[in-house]
């Protein structure tokens, strides 16, 4: 079988589908790889170390055209996929949620397509759970971006010229990214506040021992994936509400707030932003999905009275090598569990839970139901 | 003599046990405590009560120990109360 | 002669092993924060109930109704002192009843001489409890005296070495009058006396100490007075007056003791000192003298403390003793104790390096205070603990206008009412200056690396 | 009394020499201050909140020509003295090193000069020195700008997708910004090595949890002010040679040593960073005074064959607000200590060790040897 | 007879209190690490005046050889055991020697009811002496069988149900014995029956209770024979035996509550549980029982071992352990030992999550292991120290296809030689599935607070 | 009876004391503890001594209970000593 990894047609994305240090796993398995050119560029790591590796180099059109599989961070361009064998597969990162055309182009093409968003949240498939790695590290940027941004230092300090206040950092939204946010502004000496609308996330939230902040919004939940169920509006109302006050006190506020296929909602509004003090900061990082904070842009700096509103696409990518460390361990988990040695083909069984999520696509047939 | 052997024995393991039982007090205790012990000190009154009464003097010296004795009693109680519950308030 | 139908000794004497446990009970609560009130019933109820017995045992021979007037005129009189008494003047209060107390077993004792002091056995307890009786109410009325400010006699005053005399001579006379006026006549009445003697030899023992040791001083007289009631006890074959007696007198000795730790004083130097030493203290108050201590009783004092400061320095940082620093912070807190950190700007060696030392090990913000917020509550920190810093501390800073440190604010500790100081040795800081804070009277020092002694500490707290 | 703060002549220094949480102390004393106006704007300070204060807002014109006294960040153009009145005093960070001319000038035109960089290290003037004040928030940002140019996140994460190694971090000159950068990189989980010419350094560097780097150089030193001597060019080469090994497995390399008054001594030469890996930071601290790595120049980034090389000017300015608060601290406290409430004026008594060192100029007379 | 001039029975009292005070002092010391050894021969000292002085005394009848070969055979026979016996198997030989303290009671006892059973106070303090006396012998002797394994009887078999109801019927036999047998006259020697059935009840009391509680129970039956000794005491009239015996049950019994809780039991649920559930427990059975261990026996453990491998999991993090974890890992390779910290990738509830805090407590990296690493050498580990972790522990990942975790892997402490888990409950981890780790062979389960339970062994390795 | 209630009084404050005494004990000296009690509670040696000898049985009798508490008595101790000695070791 021969893979192939392509670089993100995305400039802004650093980050490569392999890593130096993750490659082995595959070779092992007499599976031969091909990278389009200059794929670790972002990562410096240049070509000839992986060839070095055993790899072979190719144009982007060659890899497309010779592949089994194709493993990418970004859905590819819909064009390329007439250049694609009958039967081969795409896997990777491909935000099946903005790219239905592309769901449906491959079923035409007959090109399988392995969504490792669809990844589900069982223990067993942690290891390829790329929102997850992706999520951890975009949430340690956040809090160095945002830490750069501020104006005051993060830790407290008191010195002979002064006692300089310890930032506060009020995260809203504590999922993985959520976590990682309050681990790395806890690290660096901020107070750190946390609201979500699980409960369970209290605990979790003490567990790194910052503080919860209690916000009684009724009867909430979260999906048997453990993603958040979305609130009603007069929830959403009250959240907002009760959350700007705590907004007031911060120096950073960090949303993380995401609704798993949907909008994220908009926690912040202009109302709250114009309670806060200016050279305060605010990080979108929903931004993506619609953002949780009224007027925030993908990778922009809106500066409202003083205050940032700072989004940044892609977080992950800021630390490109260890996200794609991450990543190309996530496609490889995905790749080596599923790989038949005697046939040296993917073996597709939709018995296989994981299988059953991932794969929209396969056989020319639209498998996941959302996308029929 | 019999008799006072164990009574020195109830002595002793008296005195024992009251080494032992104030071992470890919080130190906003130690004035009702020590309150509180004087209190029981007044247990004296009890031996006032069974002292002997040939002659006049004998039975001035029983009143006064009586006397003596229960203000000991009764102020000391109400004291050590008083005291527990102004500590009781914060 | 009985004044109600008399019940039988037997079942007064198991009514009295009831009335000893409550007792007991009593004033094993009364050592618990939840439990004291409850204690204190227990043991009135104990008293109670060991009085009506009494009563109505077959024992008594006085007239009831004098007995019943003693009760009325006492309770009276004392319900009335402990009701209307203000609550500032609680300790001399307890002294004036304790001296009471003592009187009442003065008595006691002395009707017992005029009645039954035939058994040498007898004769000695009788000697013992009157004078133990007679020291206990004369000390208690000097120390009321101190300490309701109606006494204004000086420590070092002739009239108070006068009266020590006496008492010194009231001991001997003691001794005198247990071993030789059985076998001796003498020419006068030997016991009356010894009531004299005993009378003014308690002023004399109370009177040199100083009017701040007087807590330690009442209840050292508290325990006196619970052994001349089980002395009387003895004298009388009446068990719970021992039991009751003796478990007075031993918790009020350790009481003592404990108390005195906590005024970080022993009870030697409380008793004697003051006598002792009223000549020859003014010269070494000048370099002063440096007194170490070790983790145990620096332990027991800050077990004791209602409000501790730990003021963190470079050394804690060479220790990297900031885990158990916290780790004691916490017990301390669990323990009631409020505690804060000073936090002097420039401690350690960066700017900031006390915070990033505590922030690691999850010392929470709000309870790091600065000096100048810290320094004027100074005088109600029980204890201020210095944990390897130095020059921060240096009351010089403020004093002495040729430091090098001089003009530098620094964290107050000496104002403290005890301080401990840990480092390693007598060395100096960064600022390479002697610091006059080791020497000064409420400083001790525990010597040794700042992790192990606190982790010494933390250990005790953990037994 | 007057005083007026100048804003800042050079446009990246975004500090203010005056901070609303701090003039109250001076207005206690019976001064009046002004300020040149929008002179909180990089520290998000309105004029309005300083007036509000019981500040007065002028044009910088008015300022200069009114006021006894005038604190600033930044020396003065040497034009501007002419408008002063005769007698008056500036004071502020006038990087004497640099503008021999400006205290020439100064003593031409009778206006006194209080050279903040000159407060001597000695206990009692801990609280003036801003060098001490601004290093320490220098080593901060240091570390948050190399995390930020990392392609690796900065603490060990063992995950479902891999093992995220930490990132070393190498510390080169332990004073007051090499410990907060040790620290603050600490903070971050990075594991961090240390090394500095003066021996008593390691157990500061230990002091924090750190490991010291040793490397025997034979007889260092330092003055009496706490500052490095210099090396001999034999000590210096064998510190490159053996520093090189360090820097070779470390992510970060951060330096920060300076000899005060003199060129920074140049520590890491291509030959250390040609050996170092691609995606690793080098930042050099001492890039405004020479620069002690080879090409790093001043507000750049230089990339080497995948080194980041890193110079940035007043990295306390990144954190301006607390930067300010620092200054303006340090500032008051000069003035408080010396003002005379009696006669309304500036105490200069040459006896105080620290008017004796701090005063270059004083009543047209150039009062510090080095300059004379 | 007297063998020996006698000596005054007042000088025997007097010397009996002294003994007294040696065994109240001896036992205290006993509670301290640092007394203890002192402790144990002061009570031993005073053992030995208590027997010389009442071998001297005006009571012995028996003849004096008989006496003396009884304590020749005793001494040597306790003596070789004592000596000859193996440091692992102390615990069982405690079970025996106390068994024949109570056999001795049962056999003073015994002989009172033949001397003088006259007034009903002393007959009804016999029966309990003898009941007593001999449940402590039979209960011993199984407890002794039980922990040296030579006793195999299953706590839900047929003979222990037998042996139970015995138990019970012995109880009620008892109560017949003391308010009946005085004023009914039998057609059999009822005492010969009480004599039998209590040492026969005395096994069904001890029998249902697992071999883990053993040493609960032997504290329990050592405290009751502390009490049978009491009595007999006042059976006797001897003050020595009350208050030495008085004090042994009282210590005794504040031992069993304290080792109970050490255990996480209540002493209600070791006692009758293991009854009352014998019918149900078969189903549980199959996946084995769970064996608790306290923080002392885990220190004994953890001392031993030369390697140890810590497996930090989400419990640590809610406990916020991390501090006390690093603590006892610096003590365990300050001891010898060699620690390392085994990570998974998923612990926890975020990626990293351990990482933070065992950084935080500044656990250096080197020591951080992944799961690759460190299961291929699991069978090298000595103890496998499970903090608060539970999924990522779980063999059924690899174990059971059926499982929701199946798939993932996992550090193999199972392979370790012991595993100590450390959590609050019996409750399932994150994925809510039962693990079969907990029911392992070599896993011993320290139930509690992570934070506290580490505390525990920390206090114990400074100690 | 006087006696008993004398002796009773004895009891109940060993027991009490027996209470205090043990109340905190580090848990490594648990076993220790115990056995070293049990080996007080071989104090019944001092009551097997003044049994009657009236018969054979009793002297039997009294030989058994003289012989099992020695046992008790000397094992005990040795057990303790030796218990405690290892723990001093470390
Ligand atoms: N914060 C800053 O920015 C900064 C910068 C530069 C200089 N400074 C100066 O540093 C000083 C800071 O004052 P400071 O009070 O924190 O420290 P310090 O005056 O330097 O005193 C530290 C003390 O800690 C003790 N010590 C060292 N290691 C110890 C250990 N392992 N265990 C216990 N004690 C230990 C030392 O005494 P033993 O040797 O007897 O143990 C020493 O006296 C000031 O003079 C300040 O001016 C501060
Ligand atoms: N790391 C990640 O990124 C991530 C993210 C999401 C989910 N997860 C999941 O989380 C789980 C992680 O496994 P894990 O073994 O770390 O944790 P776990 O399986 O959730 O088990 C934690 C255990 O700790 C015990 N515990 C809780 N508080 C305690 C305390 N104060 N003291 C002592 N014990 C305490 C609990 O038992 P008691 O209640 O009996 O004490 C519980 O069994 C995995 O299932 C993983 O899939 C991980
Ligand atoms: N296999 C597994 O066991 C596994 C793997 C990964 C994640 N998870 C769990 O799944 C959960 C979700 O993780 P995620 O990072 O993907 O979530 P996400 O990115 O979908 O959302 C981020 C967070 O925002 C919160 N949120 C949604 N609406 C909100 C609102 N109105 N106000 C405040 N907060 C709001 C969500 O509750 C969530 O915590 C986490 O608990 C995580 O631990 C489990
Ligand atoms: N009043 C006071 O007590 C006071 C105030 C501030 C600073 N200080 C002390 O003064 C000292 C210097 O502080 P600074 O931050 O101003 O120093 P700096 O900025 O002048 O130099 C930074 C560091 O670089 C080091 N260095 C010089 N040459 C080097 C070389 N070739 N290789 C490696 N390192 C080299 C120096 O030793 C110094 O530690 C520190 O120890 C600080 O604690 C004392």
């Amino acid at each position: 079988m021969i893979i192939s990894a392509l670089k993100s047609n995305n400039s802004g994305d650093q980050r490569s589908p392999i890593h130096k240090d993750t490659v082995k796993n595959l070779l092992d398995l007499g599976i031969e790889i091909c990278f389009e050119e200059s794929i670790g560029k972002g990562i410096n790591i240049n070509d000839k170390t992986f060839e070095e590796l055993g790899l072979k180099k190719y144009k982007r059109e060659d890899c497309l055209k010779n592949s089994d599989l194709i493993i990418t961070n970004q859905a590819l361009h819909i064009s390329e996929l007439a250049l694609m064998k009958k039967d081969s597969t795409v896997l990777g990162m491909v935000n099946p949620f903005s790219n239905k055309d592309f769901i449906i182009e491959c079923s035409k093409k007959s090109v399988n397509l392995v969504s490792m968003e669809f990844i589900p949240r069982i223990t067993r498939a942690q290891k390829m759970d790329v929102l997850s790695s992706q999520a951890n590290l975009a949430g340690y940027v956040a809090v160095i971006e945002a830490a750069k941004h501020l104006s005051t230092a993060l830790p407290m300090m008191m010195t002979a010229a002064g006692t300089l206040k310890p930032a506060k950092v009020f995260v809203i939204g504590v999922g993985v990214a959520g976590l990682q946010a309050i681990a790395t502004a806890k690290r660096l000496g901020a107070r750190v506040e946390a609201f979500d609308t699980r409960d369970v996330v209290e605990e979790q939230v003490k567990s790194l021992g910052a503080k919860f902040v209690k916000i009684d919004l009724g009867k909430t939940g979260e999906t048997d994936q453990g993603y958040a169920k979305e609130l009603t509006d007069e929830q959403i109302n009250k959240q907002k509400e009760l959350q700007a006050k705590v907004c007031q006190q911060s120096d950073i506020v960090i949303t993380t707030a995401q609704l798993f296929g949907r909008p994220a909602p908009l926690l912040i509004d202009n109302r709250t932003i114009d309670k806060m003090k200016p050279g305060s900061v605010i990080f979108d990082m929903a931004v993506e999905t619609g953002g949780n904070v009224e007027g925030s842009k993908v990778d922009q700096i809106i500066d409202r009275n003083g205050i940032k509103i700072i989004g940044i696409s892609n977080l992950a990518s800021q630390v490109s090598d260890h996200a794609s460390l991450a990543l190309s361990n996530n496609y490889n988990n995905w790749i080596t569990d599923f790989f038949d040695k005697e046939s040296q083909t993917i073996n597709f069984d939709f018995q296989d839970e994981i299988i059953n999520n991932s794969v929209l696509v396969y056989a020319g047939e639209i498998k996941n139901e959302r996308f029929k | 003599m019999e008799e006072y052997i164990l009574l020195g024995f109830v002595l002793i393991l008296s005195i024992y046990l009251g080494l032992e039982l104030i071992s470890k007090v919080p130190s906003t205790l130690h004035t009702p405590l020590m309150s509180g012990a004087n209190a029981i000190s007044g247990v004296a009154l009890v031996g006032a009560l069974v002292l002997g009464s040939e002659g006049q003097l004998q039975n001035i010296l029983a009143f006064l120990a009586v006397t003596f004795a229960s203000i000991n009693v009764f102020g000391g109680y109400l004291v050590t109360n008083r005291m527990l519950k102004m500590f009781k308030k914060k | 002669m009985s004044f109600l139908e008399n019940i039988s000794t037997e079942l007064q004497n198991l009514i009295y092993i009831f009335a000893s446990i409550l007792f007991i009970t009593g004033i094993k609560m009364l050592g618990k924060e939840d439990t004291a009130v409850k204690g204190n019933f227990l043991s009135a109820l104990a008293m109670f109930i060991a009085v009506i017995v009494t009563f109505l045992g077959p024992e008594i021979t006085v007239n009831p109704y004098i007995i019943l007037a003693g009760i009325v005129v006492g309770a009276l009189i004392g319900s009335l002192i402990a009701l209307k008494v203000k609550m500032t003047s609680i300790p001399e209060m307890v002294a004036l009843f304790n001296g009471f107390g003592g009187l009442a077993t003065f008595f006691i004792a002395w009707s017992e001489f005029n009645s039954n002091a035939d058994n040498t056995f007898q004769y000695v307890l009788i000697m013992i409890t009157t004078y133990i009786g007679g020291v206990t109410f004369s000390g208690s009325i000097v120390a009321y005296g101190k300490l309701s400010e109606k006494l204004r006699i000086q420590k070092g005053s002739f009239i108070t070495k006068l009266f020590t005399t006496v008492f010194y001579a009231s001991l001997i006379y003691l001794l005198y009058a247990i071993f030789l006026t059985k076998t001796l006549s003498l020419p006068f009445d030997f016991y009356i006396l010894l009531l004299a003697l005993t009378l003014i030899g308690g002023i004399g023992f109370v009177l040199p100490i100083g009017g701040g040791d007087m807590p330690v001083v009442i209840s050292l007289l508290n325990s006196f007075s619970g052994i001349a009631a089980a002395f009387a006890g003895l004298l009388l074959t009446n068990n719970v007056l021992i039991v009751a007696g003796s478990l007075v007198g031993a918790s009020g000795l350790i009481l003592t003791v404990i108390m005195a730790k906590a005024m970080n004083r022993s009870i030697g130097n409380i008793l004697f000192v003051g006598y002792a030493l009223s000549s020859t203290k003014s010269s070494s108050e000048e370099t002063g003298e440096v007194k170490p201590i070790n983790v145990s009783d620096a332990y027991l004092i800050l077990e004791n403390a209602s409000s501790v400061l730990i003021i963190p320095g470079y050394g804690m940082a060479v220790a990297q003793a900031q885990h158990v620093v916290r780790e004691l912070g916490e017990l301390l807190e669990a323990n009631g104790t409020e505690v804060k950190y000073g936090i002097h700007p420039v401690a350690g060696r960066m700017p900031g390096h006390m915070n990033v030392l505590l922030a690691e090990a999850n010392v929470p913000y709000d309870v790091l205070v600065e000096p100048d917020d810290v320094n004027p509550m100074m005088d109600t920190v029980d204890v201020a603990v210095v944990i390897g810093a130095n020059d921060v501390v240096n009351p010089s800073a403020t004093e002495e206008p040729g430091s090098p440190i001089y003009g530098m604010p620094i964290i107050e500790v000496h104002n403290a009412r005890t301080v401990f100081v840990l480092k390693r040795s007598m060395s100096s800081g960064f600022a390479g200056v002697q610091n006059p804070l080791f020497f000064k009277e409420n400083t001790r020092m525990l010597f040794g690396d700042a992790k192990d002694s606190i982790g010494g500490l933390v250990s005790e707290f953990k037994e």
